[in-house]
């Protein structure tokens, strides 16, 4: 069955790998995934802090900062058994991305880092409603403006922000429990809310960085949260189709297993290839890591790459399910849902694809 | 006939379109009109359907005598597409559309007198039990028995994926009334089932959504008057397939991906998809995807029109209809963005967008009524003759 | 099997459709489309010939003007027929395309009209190397500049011309022979050469229109001459499918019919329903020839549709004849090469799409 | 070893890459790059094939023992990228692809010297007899006859889509010499037929594009000697199946699709189609399908690499390449708009694209070398693992 093929050397890969397992044993995600939607919040507080005890949360920020310091490919094979294991806490925005973002400043950034590490959770405020960069206004120490999509927003302890003062980009933090601070919630598809932040003159933290250190910062964010989803959505892919192919060959109709017909068996050799190829594809990018600019552009291939094939090997797996799979107590809905949710956050595969033509053509 | 009844098929199409269209634009309840939901349950629409009933118009074809239109196919035909363009909600229908014919067509005179008017006023609301767990698209495996007890049929089984049982009193059931027929499906009779009988427990399934669309229904011993047998005793499996008809070409009636491709534009007009050319390509295909649909079910509408009858070919609306529901439905995520990660409506200028219902709705009509993979198995044989070896 | 199906209240349709039958049947399509092809001409002049003989160059001509002043619902069955028959000889463009052309006209066109009723070939100079509309020059009755992709410019003896005079569009005719025309032919994908006509100062014949009165004629002209294409384009469809499920129902792999496994049956299906939406689709279009906004849109959707519908159709036929398919001694690849060239003529489906859109939503 | 030769798996595979692409760049002739022709005959490449013949470079697998290069898979695989991308012809290749390796293997010494060098030296150009007419993805129904007389077979029967027999002087047969064999595979056996003997009719079939790529062979009572037979008669089957190994990752290698890709970007860029969002947005889902075909390629490749063997899963990259490589080329006609209607070249800038031509050539990867219909057949078996029943 697919897997994300990656040398590893010292087996770390393979050490992450059974860490997410023992977790998924543990914490079941379906039921987790369940529970968390019931009780609209934006995480379930168990499951996060045993990712955080195992070090995930600073799996990828630097050793110099407190974190376990690794790379691409270790990132890559957590977060596709995360995906395999249906562990949908929101490990890629509120792990990866301010891990990377903290890591990348030539800041004080002690503090946040320990914070992160033990399990708190520190939401990036920047994007609009539309998923755009929006930055809020800084003004004599004080943010003004608003955020949206934001992972985590009920559960934070501090926000970190984008925002722009006199003109140019700046990076600052916000305690939550601030005056002049609002979250408003809503219920995401995949079972976690979302929130909008709305800050009216709430006092920030000091300045942890400004100008271009800022926009790269975000951009190395950005694509290692990516390279995060994209492995995610091919874990999610993978398992989806290890589930279809159990399911139809133990259904029977007509006396005969549903996979036992060519029909069904040809449609599921090209999810397996789309699964396949949505493997191949992260795995090329977390072998780029070292050359920045043919990893930007892998990243943008696997994310759309992954993307497209989770969506369409789970609507598909749903179809393959029958009336069961159309049953919220099927957990092959909670695979669809999850990757519609992965596949739209930090930009949808023809976004993406434009992206790396654009770049590709005027290189 | 109802006092407000006519001979409706005198009428040309326009004309009774005219009348049908303006009676239903000043009766059915604005609240009601566009709803989200695609399946109300009786509470929710009991205003609207006891208004149909006042008129005569809730049954377009049982015949006038029965308190129903007489529609033949033609106006029928105009009724469903007047009904869709209006926006009007889906009523509970079983009772209309399944339990009301069958027993025109093969009831007793006592059946006829005592279920007919009760499904008119409302009294009683039918499901269908069919489907059960091993038996899905494979009728013909079912198990849920029916054992003769002098004058009763002892009952004992599970159906499954019956629509709206939580909020209906009577179902239409299926049961193996002789397990030992030499073909499974010989041994099959219909039976009328009161659902508030000892025994029964109905069991909402939520679906994608998180809506009870359907339910588990369990038997345990539950007893039925043998005058509530339909036809004959093992005669059920002819029954269970001649009510369709001519009604098969509503599977393919373009309303379902007409309503989300009026999402898809609303959301895309409010986002200044339009600007994107890449966008209006797509569009454009899905567009033309309706159009053409609304080709092609004329097409099989003028066969009725003309006094034909449909072939199997007529499913091909189906397995048209409920592709382009799921495409166009995925291209109106592709347009959120972002925002498709959202569970709930989109705000756009004027209203909200059910996006994500939309999705998880459109996932269903391509398995139930015979998953497109089983018309397709049919089509080859019956349209194309296609060897079996 | 899928057909056009309209009314046919006396018997007209039937008739044609027998008549093509009774041609197609002496006039073997396959073969004659080899041999033109080997020739390297633009029409068979026999099977040609045939065609006039039989009224259908002025099949929609006006009665006035001595043609037989048939509809839109004549056409398409006549049309489709053809396509069915691998008729290749180019009616839409050499008969259709003229005929309502002139009969558009408020012009002595008697003469010309004469000619094109007995077999006379007037094809219309318009179009530029990628199909854009490119009137030619008339100053001083002469006509210069070129036109491309012109059928039967070979076999042509007058050509009717689209051209500008002092800013306004004109119609005129020009010898064939006239000093200063000069043709070049390239081989077109359906066996018939395809002209680039270049003039000189070549003397024209009077104007036959003028303004508003020509471009009119021409979008009439082209609205009709799609409908038939879309007609022919379905005919191809149908009919392409029929051979192949008659060869695979008949050629046996693994000691099956090919036909008998259910993938290459769901694929037959859904062959069958392009090919059915295509019928459907120009059956619509014919119906409506009288409400001239509902006409234009309805042509647009039927020759996107049925363009699509036949390339799809012959492409999926030439895989499912296995190798033989892509022999040039099978007949299915001559399907495929036709439906390519009528897809391609007067508009792909791409843009015939956008083209309805535009007007859907400026209405 | 050819004094030309090295022990080049001790190369690094960048080092190799170098000298190989260095070489080849130098010395493969300008007009015969990036040819229009997929399958050129052997005069028209004769003058490459020799050149690489004297360097000892034309049989990349062969041990150097026997005039190859010896090269191991990883170093396989960058011979085919480099020629790839210098698009260095298709030289007439089944004697140093198919024969080569299968005497090798399984040759008896006195087949390996008499027959090895006359294939480096080009004097001897094979074909492979395996498919027959009613023998096509399914070769155990094979029928041609080989009935041994003394020291001969006699051998009646007949081949189809033998590529380029008109320009062979040799066969690789397949031909059935056991009737009654229990299961049809295991009477079948491999022959080197001369395809100069009295009985050989060879007569080239036409393709799509009108070109001569394939042949039938016809074979009247041609006697081949017994010492011709490969392996154990009756024995041929795992032979016919063995040979393959490998190099199967290069049904799947980029090359064709990566050229259709430069084509359509050619027309595009002439036609002014990347100012069209919407053609940008199907050119940028084709470049990253390319893109991710070579991550995929790479996958197989790096097992290879670490001296792993390929299962039957390397064949999802032929069943990729082949169905890119044809919606690359239709994504090219939709570009040529009206032009598609011609079935010569068209002209850009600087040269011509060769639209029509790649359009047809595309049909065929799909069904050659097995269909993709089984492909999905056997992959579904041997990769998921799917029931029968």
């Amino acid at each position: 069955m697919p897997i994300i093929l990656l040398d590893d050397p010292d087996s770390t890969l393979a050490m992450l790998r059974d860490s997410v397992a023992t977790l998924g044993a543990r914490a079941d995600g379906a039921a987790t995934f369940r529970r968390r939607r019931a009780a609209a919040v934006d995480l379930d507080p168990e499951t996060w802090a045993s990712m955080a005890a195992a070090g995930w949360a600073g799996l990828v920020l630097p050793e110099a900062a407190g974190g376990m310091g690794l790379g691409a490919a270790e990132l890559v094979a957590l977060a596709e058994a995360l995906g395999r294991a249906l562990l949908t806490e929101p490990f890629s925005t509120l792990a990866v991305f301010p891990s990377v973002l903290l890591g990348a400043l030539d800041a004080d950034i002690d503090a946040l880092a320990e914070a992160l590490i033990g399990g708190a959770v520190l939401p990036v405020l920047w994007q609009g409603l539309r998923g755009e960069v929006r930055p809020l206004a800084l003004a004599d120490g004080r943010l003004t403006g608003e955020a949206h999509l934001v992972p985590g927003a009920q559960s934070a302890q501090v926000f970190l922000v984008l925002a722009e003062e006199a003109g140019e980009p700046v990076l600052v933090s916000v305690e939550a429990a601030s005056a002049g601070l609002r979250v408003h919630s809503r219920p995401g598809i995949d079972g976690a809310t979302l929130g909008s932040v709305v800050l009216h003159d709430a006092v920030a933290g000091p300045v942890l960085a400004r100008g271009a250190a800022v926009t790269d910062a975000f951009d190395q964010a950005i694509r290692m949260t990516r390279l995060a989803l994209a492995a995610e959505l091919a874990g999610i892919a993978s398992r989806a189709l290890e589930i279809t192919v159990d399911y139809t060959s133990n259904r029977v109709q007509f006396a005969k297993t549903i996979a036992s017909f060519q029909a069904v068996q040809h449609r599921l050799v090209d999810m397996w290839a789309e699964a396949e190829f949505a493997c191949s594809s992260v795995a090329n990018a977390a072998t780029l890591a070292d050359q920045p600019a043919a990893f930007a552009q892998a990243v943008l291939a696997a994310k759309a790459r992954a993307g497209d094939a989770a969506t369409a090997i789970t609507r598909k797996a749903v179809h393959l399910h029958g009336a069961m799979g159309f049953t919220d107590q099927c957990d092959i809905g909670l695979y669809l849902k999850r990757a519609i949710a992965l596949n739209a956050t930090l930009g949808q595969p023809e976004e993406l694809r434009l992206a790396f033509l654009d770049a590709e053509r005027a290189a | 006939m109802h006092p407000e009844q006519q001979d409706w098929n005198a009428l040309s199409d326009e004309d009774f379109r005219a009348i049908f269209r303006d009676w239903v634009d000043a009766n059915c309840p604005a609240h009601l009109r566009f709803m989200r939901k695609q399946r109300p349950v009786f509470d929710e629409v009991a205003e609207w359907y006891h208004a149909l009933a006042r008129k005569g118009w809730l049954s377009p074809v049982w015949p006038q005598e029965w308190g129903g239109m007489g529609l033949n196919a033609a106006k029928h035909i105009v009724y469903v597409e007047e009904w869709a363009r209006l926006g009007c909600p889906r009523i509970p229908d079983h009772g209309i559309g399944l339990t009301g014919p069958l027993l025109i067509e093969f009831g007793t005179p006592e059946q006829k007198d005592f279920f007919l008017p009760r499904i008119l006023s409302g009294e009683h609301v039918w499901c269908q039990g069919y489907s059960e767990p091993n038996a899905g698209s494979d009728l013909a495996s079912l198990r849920t028995s029916a054992v003769r007890e002098g004058d009763e049929f002892v009952i004992n089984g599970q159906k499954i994926w019956t629509t709206l049982a939580h909020c209906a009193n009577w179902i239409l059931l299926l049961a193996r009334t002789d397990k030992d027929a030499p073909k499974p499906q010989n041994g099959i009779t219909v039976l009328l089932v009161d659902l508030t009988s000892p025994g029964v427990v109905v069991r909402p399934i939520p679906n994608l959504r998180e809506e009870a669309d359907f339910c588990e229904v369990f038997l345990d011993d539950v007893r039925v008057p043998a005058k509530n047998v339909v036809g004959q005793v093992n005669g059920g499996w002819a029954l269970a397939k001649a009510v369709l008809g001519h009604e098969r070409i509503f599977l393919g009636a373009p309303s379902r991906p007409e309503y989300a491709l009026t999402r898809l534009e609303m959301l895309a007009e409010d986002r200044g998809a339009f600007d994107d050319p890449a966008f209006r390509s797509r569009y454009a295909k899905l567009r033309l995807d309706l159009y053409d649909l609304g080709s092609a079910f004329e097409r099989f509408a003028k066969v009725l029109r003309e006094g034909g009858t449909l072939g199997a070919d007529v499913s091909v609306l189906k397995l048209f209809c409920s592709e382009l529901y799921q495409r166009i439905t995925e291209e109106t995520l592709a347009v959120a963005g972002e925002e498709a990660r959202f569970y709930d409506d989109l705000p756009v200028g004027s209203g909200h967008v059910d996006a994500m219902n939309l999705f998880l709705d459109a996932r269903a009509p391509a398995i139930f009524g015979g998953s497109n993979e089983i018309q397709r198995n049919i089509l080859s044989k019956a349209v194309l003759g296609l060897p079996s070896r």
